[in-house]
């Protein structure tokens, strides 16, 4: 078959994207001294930063998606039923905060909910709450603050799946003397669950590789530990090489390839009847 | 170093054509080395002037071994000139062959640790690891490291992290000393900070001039000189911060200048460079910043009274002590630290 | 009512950290109280009056500007192709399209670096390879938005009709799909302006001072190691959202909610 | 007393009048058909009677009881939906068994009565089957069984046919309505087809800008329209307008029939329009004949009261195969099946 | 010689063959409607034609020229979508005139071009207006004018009329004919209604599995089908199957035909039987009556040779307004009009 247009485009991403991805396979399995080995995912697995790093960005990966799935379904549910007026704002709202993954955002929070930020100074004048948020660098604040692009994340992901959702199918429960609850109890739920659950592993992957807000609010000794911090760390302080950082970059390949599997057998089971 | 491969035909070891100097300096982009770091904005443009030129001075925040690993990355299109580093560091930009081999003259007043083997590098002034606190918000601050671990600093003490950043790591090492270790046992420190972050006062937040200001951090761990900066900066907005020495004990902790062997294009300003960061001139202006320079700890350089303005008393230091940090190896701190205090 | 109660909520998670940096770059002295003790708009004068700020402002728009063109001439040709002739094209380019999803920019800044080093050292430091970057690990917004365009257009019913009344290739992707999937474009240029405008890793490791964009700009107030500038930091946040949100609104609105700004979509 | 019965119902949609005030009974165990163009408000009108809209005033009653504020689920209809809005993660048993699950019933006895259902819509093979896995026709079917499982009181049908290609549709007609006979329920048929409104219904309500202009049995709205617009909707119509003299028009020799207006149109259908060779009538010319199976369509160009005119006329095709174009010929129309209104 | 020739054409997908082995040759000027049911192949016959689908074996001639890697913008062809596949950003007039600038004719030229089409399709008043801002069927003439504006020899119609609802659809039916008359073009038209294919065209091929099955006249198809999937599919249709004695089919009185087989089917159109209430025939039972407007079709129960059988007779309604539901009567049909097939 015939791929001529699309040559620049994969020549573009090869050299772009898939050669530094290569290299850092290479470099995982490459030695100092010569030679391939395992040596390097076994300091890596020795090492119980990384194991805390590791399990620092799955537990966040999870409750990430999961709040981002929670929030972020009604609310796009909600966006699809509005008047233009409140569809532009709100759209443009998610799509901005999409993209707020970065300095401003981490600076923002702190503003907001640091222990002089303004909403606890606010709590604390005005009930007596003493720390009423915990600290952005810790797992807890640092959930608060991801949920801010996560949860538009979500919403965009999902909005073009919504629109399977036919109204007429409510209506058509309606008649079929079904109340509202037991519409998305036997139709409204599973017909979105697996746009969900794509959108949930999506979630899942992003937050997994979000470095820029980690960095901004969590580069702290006392704060979580991530894999893309640790990552950062190998990058900034070493200089004769960086297998640890190319080891954790695999690992986060093999985790987004992993996701993309089962978010495509995910899509194919809404395939089956759309 | 010095192949003549990577540096092309360029004589490092020969002396700087000053008359070169201000040309090579219209452009300066370096790395690590901010206009408002350690008043190396002053030095540049002193130093500039001095030459008859005016230097375009622009920076790129970057740790030491960013520095470095950026030298060596872009080598064969060379972009950086001058970067400072923890002088710990000085060893490993040798190791990696990213400095030239000339030592310029006035090298001669360092000591033997102070300065690279074969060149490229010289230590050039020297801070303390110190308690930096908002005392708006800490109204009882702590005098030593033992203080640190008391429960009303709980949450409070915001520090560097040691595996990215050269002031961590200088901390590290005041930290073994003041506990009893030296530079060849760094073991102490990370014993004490196990104890200090289990008992829950490390912060965190984020060390900055700002978590500072607003008492996010009210208490920082960072180079007296930084702190004597963010003092005065802070006070114009009425916010309160003192700068403490531990009594316990800290190090005289050197920063470095390395230059890019790769860069022969900027070669005489350099070479000249390097050379006057130990000049009088230069070394007063870091004085004036509150950075001790590296001359007057070894007692070569006299300075005037107004260059002292800035500082601490004498006595704020008895407890200091000096020593050969370049014996450190970073990398290795990153590791224990990770192994040690992290886990 | 419920749902009011929800989207209150809601808007007001997403306004307040906004609220809290306006007011920053307002703040004349602001420590510990709830608000600022008193306001100015000398911030915002001084930012904008810093050449710095100007400069990284312009060079971040033209980042962007080369990153969209870049981005634009190398996806919409190929998810052309793939949609209208060759879907194997499209499985290549998703499985792609995960590298810049999934491994942080940092990693993909430092396997960069690490390639150049090796085969292009010419390149490094240029502004070109972070144009190339940007672009790079901005692309699957662009290819998202535009397939989905492409697909909800009919693209391949329209390029067999031109077919028919005898235009060329070129001619059909000019005059017929191009224009048809013009809102899917627009959308998916937003959102690679809003990444470049808002990309950090790649310029630090790139090119850093050499080309200071907005966001190298406020790293450096941020996270330099002495005295940064909060208020100025507040005044280019908030800028730059607003500025975003501007566009953002704009597309919007000329799409009439249709063309919605999304370019990732879960089919 | 009648099932359904609407009196005067209004409803406005943003200042335009989809419903002007409809009123209509229809008797138990009839099929009504609401026969009219797009826009009319004929779904509008089956959505308020099942709850889907609410109108602006009016009142409607199901058996004898006031269906204000009687919330859409508790109505004893079934309705099916133009689209169908078969539940696609539904199976074809669920989709049936849906009405019968949510009230509750028992396994078996939803069991036993979606079997009864899939009997009488003859999809029996197909209950596992998902519904994008089964034709237009079918789909339809299942909706079909879904509305009547319940064995709501009144059925209600959107244009249930009009997204099949016309063969099945006209199979799937007849199906539609046996089963409604069988069942014996009270129906409401919507459909722009007039064909399909004819064949189906026991009587038609004739709809116009969202009121019913002539609501009676088929054969009377197909032979005996009382308004303009019935007669120019249901059926194919010849429409001639023409000048009266002393209360009576004559076409040309064609017809001849009173008319109390001075200008008048004179309609007719091509079924009543006899083309002779020879004898009385209006003379013309055989223009194109179009072969339509049984019948064949023979446009003739005629002179009438001295302007020429396109008649067309549906013979049988045996009779029309014996004319060709340019034949000459005479028209004459049955006095008795034409229908005059003013003009 | 014929414009176009296909010789032996077949084409697979995956497998399954869509095309056996077609054979058909259409004249100039004619139309020809290629009649069929869903998925017998006459979309991939068109498209095959047009150059869309790259048939794997057979030989295409437009004209006399071998199309044999001719790519589609170069084929003297003309096509009109099923969905019309305007151009969605460009006005009528743009969409018009595309096919013309393409060729880079002169902006008058395609300018006088565009009028004279829009002329020809009635639709002076829109040309400038989008395709979004048009009803169904006057998109389907902007598809017809951008199909017929460069002049193409042969002009290729898929189910162009199928999208749209019954009334416009004859419309449309008749215009498309009238239009193709004057601009005496090849044409051939995709669909699967038979009545619109007898209507439109000058020849009809009944396609069926890939294969062409007869290609005829409208009359011929209709009342003399060649094969048993002809007989059924074009027209209603009674079937019955019966046994043979004497290489005769009796049907209980209803007709005796000839049948030189066993068991065979006889099928008869509903408007050849005839019900009369005394006199020769089967005898049977009038069961419903549908009301078809000029016609009411009336479904009997016949004993036919002993076994029960349904047959429905399409009568004049004015002549089965006497018959009602349980009325005796005697079933006939014309011996001539009765096809035999073997069962
Ligand atoms: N939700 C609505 N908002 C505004 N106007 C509406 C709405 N629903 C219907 N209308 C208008 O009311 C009128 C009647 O609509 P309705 O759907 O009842 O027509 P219909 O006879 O069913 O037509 P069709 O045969 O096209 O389905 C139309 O003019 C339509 O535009
Ligand atoms: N691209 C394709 N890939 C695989 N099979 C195809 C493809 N196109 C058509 N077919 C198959 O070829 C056969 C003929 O298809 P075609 O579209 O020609 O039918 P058709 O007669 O036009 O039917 P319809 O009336 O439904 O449009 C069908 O069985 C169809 O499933
Ligand atoms: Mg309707
Ligand atoms: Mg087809």
């Amino acid at each position: 078959m015939n791929w001529a247009p699309a040559l620049p485009l994969l020549a573009f991403t090869f050299v772009m994207l898939v050669l530094p991805a290569t290299r850092l396979v290479n470099d995982t399995f490459a030695l100092r001294g010569g030679g391939y080995g395992l040596d390097n995912i076994l300091r890596v697995i020795d090492n119980p930063v990384d194991r805390q790093a590791v399990a620092g960005s799955l537990g966040l990966g999870v409750v990430q998606a999961t709040l981002a799935s929670l929030l972020g379904a009604p609310a796009a549910w909600l966006i699809t039923r509005m008047r233009l007026g409140g569809r532009a704002f709100w759209l443009s709202l998610m799509n901005v905060a999409s993209n707020f993954a970065g300095i401003g955002l981490a600076f923002g929070f702190v503003a907001l909910i640091g222990s002089t930020g303004m909403l606890t100074l606010i709590l604390g004048g005005l009930f007596g709450i003493e720390d009423p948020f915990p600290s952005t660098g810790s797992f807890t604040g640092m959930n608060i603050v991801y949920l801010y692009f996560n949860v538009p994340m979500f919403v965009l992901l999902t909005l073009p799946a919504l629109s399977v959702l036919k109204d007429d199918w409510q209506e058509a429960a309606a008649v079929c003397h079904a109340t509202r609850w037991q519409f998305w109890r036997h139709v409204g739920v599973p017909v979105l669950a697996p746009f969900v659950i794509a959108g949930w592993l999506l979630v899942f992957t992003w937050t997994i590789g979000v470095y820029a807000v980690a960095y901004a609010v969590a580069a702290s000794p006392g704060s979580q530990k991530l894999i893309t911090l640790q990552i950062g760390a190998t990058l900034e302080s070493s200089v004769f090489g960086l297998e640890r950082a190319a080891v954790l970059s695999v690992l986060l390949m093999l985790l987004a390839a992993g996701t993309t599997v089962l978010y495509r057998l995910s899509l194919k089971r809404a395939q089956r009847w759309l | 170093g010095g192949s003549a491969t990577a540096s092309g035909d360029y004589d490092w070891a020969a002396a700087p054509d000053e008359s070169k100097i201000a040309a090579q300096g219209a452009d300066l982009p370096t790395y690590g080395l901010a206009p408002d770091w350690a008043n190396y904005g002053e030095v540049v443009k002193t130093f500039c002037a001095k030459h008859g030129g005016a230097c375009k001075h622009a920076d790129t925040d970057m740790s030491s071994a960013e520095e470095i690993q950026r030298i060596d990355a872009e080598k064969s299109n060379p972009v950086g000139t001058a970067s400072d580093i923890g002088l710990m560091w000085g060893p490993v930009a040798e190791a990696k062959g990213v400095v030239p081999a000339y030592v310029p003259p006035s090298a001669s007043r360092l000591k033997d640790w102070q300065k690279a083997k074969d060149g490229g590098w010289v230590a050039t002034f020297v801070g303390v690891p110190s308690f930096v606190v908002n005392t708006d918000k800490v109204t009882n601050p702590p005098k030593s490291w033992a203080d640190l671990l008391k429960p009303e600093y709980k949450g409070m003490i915001a520090t560097k992290n040691p595996t990215s950043s050269g002031t961590g790591q200088a901390m590290v090492v005041a930290a073994a000393v003041a506990n009893g270790g030296s530079v060849d046992d760094l073991s102490p420190a990370y014993d004490y900070f196990k104890k200090l972050k289990d008992a829950g006062n490390l912060s965190d937040v984020k060390m900055s001039e700002e978590t500072l200001e607003k008492g996010e951090a009210p208490i920082q761990i960072n180079y007296d000189f930084n702190g004597l900066a963010q003092k005065n900066a802070l006070k114009a907005k009425n916010v309160n911060v003192e700068v403490i020495i531990p009594s316990d004990g800290s190090v005289w902790s050197p920063s470095g200048l390395i230059v890019n062997r790769y860069n022969t294009a900027k070669g005489d300003f350099l070479k000249g460079f390097l050379d006057y960061v130990l000049s009088d001139e230069a070394q007063t202006l870091f004085a004036k910043f509150g950075a001790r320079p590296i001359r007057s700890l070894n007692g070569d350089l006299q300075l005037p009274a107004d260059a002292k303005a800035n500082w601490l008393p004498d006595a704020a230091y008895s407890a200091v002590k000096e020593i050969e940090i370049t014996k450190v190896n970073p990398e290795r701190i990153v590791a224990d630290w990770e192994a040690k205090v992290l886990a | 009512m419920r749902r009011r109660i929800f989207l209150g909520l809601l808007g007001l998670y997403f306004g307040l950290p906004l609220l809290a940096a306006l007011l920053y770059s307002v703040a004349t002295r602001w420590t510990d109280t709830p608000l600022p003790d008193g306001y100015t708009l000398d911030h915002w004068i001084g930012v904008f009056g810093k050449p710095d700020v100007t400069s990284a402002l312009l060079r971040s728009l033209l980042l962007s500007a080369v990153v969209v063109v870049v981005d634009v001439l190398l996806v919409v040709p190929a998810a052309y192709w793939s949609v209208v002739h060759n879907p194997r094209i499209g499985s290549v380019v998703q499985t792609i399209a995960v590298i810049p999803f999934a491994v942080p920019w940092v990693v993909v800044g430092a396997g960069l670096q690490l390639v150049t080093a090796s085969f292009a050292p010419g390149l490094f430091g240029t502004f070109w390879l972070l144009a190339a970057a940007t672009a790079a690990i901005a692309f699957p917004f662009m290819y998202w938005a535009v397939e989905g365009s492409l697909i909800a257009a009919g693209a391949v019913r329209l390029s067999e009709a031109a077919a028919t009344c005898g235009a060329n290739p070129v001619q059909t992707l000019t005059r017929v799909i191009f224009p048809a999937i013009r809102g899917g474009v627009v959308s998916g240029a937003l959102l690679v302006v809003a990444t470049a405008m808002n990309e950090f890793a790649l310029a630090k490791i790139l090119v850093g001072a050499k080309f200071e964009t907005l966001p190298i700009w406020s790293a450096r107030q941020f996270v330099s190691r002495t005295l940064g500038d909060p208020n100025a930091l507040a005044v280019v946040t908030i800028f730059t959202f607003g500025f975003l949100f501007a566009l953002s609104a704009l597309v919007v609105r000329l799409g009439r909610g249709r063309v919605s700004t999304i370019g990732r979509t879960l089919r | 007393m009648s099932h359904v019965v609407l009196e005067d119902v209004t409803k406005r949609y943003a200042g335009h009048v989809a419903l002007a005030g409809v009123s209509v009974s229809v008797e138990q165990g009839e099929m009504l058909a609401l026969l009219g163009p797009s826009g009319c408000g004929k779904t509008t009108l089956l959505r308020c009677v099942a709850g889907l809209t609410a109108f602006d005033s009016g009142r409607l009653t199901i058996g004898g009881v006031d269906m204000t504020g009687v919330p859409v689920r508790r109505r004893p209809i079934g309705m099916v939906f133009q689209s169908y809005a078969l539940f696609p993660n539904l199976t074809v048993r669920g989709n049936i068994g849906f009405p019968l699950t949510v009230r509750r019933e028992t396994k078996t006895g939803v069991a036993e009565r979606v079997e009864e259902m899939l009997e009488l819509v003859g999809l029996s093979e197909q209950g596992d089957r998902l519904p994008n896995q089964l034709s237009g026709g079918q789909q339809q079917r299942v909706a079909l069984a879904r509305a009547l499982a319940p064995r709501p009181e009144v059925l209600l049908l959107d244009e249930p046919l009009s997204a099949l290609d016309a063969q099945v549709r006209h199979r799937l007609r007849d199906e539609v309505r046996r089963i409604q006979h069988q069942v014996g329920i009270t129906t409401v048929f919507v459909t722009h087809d007039q064909a399909e409104a004819l064949a189906i219904s026991d009587r038609v309500a004739v709809m116009n800008a969202g009121d019913i202009e002539q609501c009676a049995a088929p054969s009377e709205i197909y032979t005996a329209p009382s308004t303009r617009f019935a007669a120019g909707f249901v059926g194919n119509r010849n429409t001639l307008e023409l000048r009266t003299s002393g209360g009576r028009v004559t076409a040309g020799g064609a017809f001849d029939v009173e008319a109390p207006w001075e200008r008048v149109l004179c309609m007719f259908r091509p079924e009543d329009v006899s083309l002779r060779r020879e004898g009385p009538g209006a003379r013309a010319l055989v223009d194109v004949t179009v072969f339509l199976g049984a019948t064949t369509r023979v446009y003739v160009q005629a002179e009438v009261n001295g302007s020429p005119a396109t008649v067309f006329a549906d013979l049988p095709s045996r009779a029309a195969a014996s004319l060709s174009p340019g034949d000459a010929v005479r028209l004459s129309v049955d006095p008795g099946h034409v229908q005059v209104f003013p003009a």
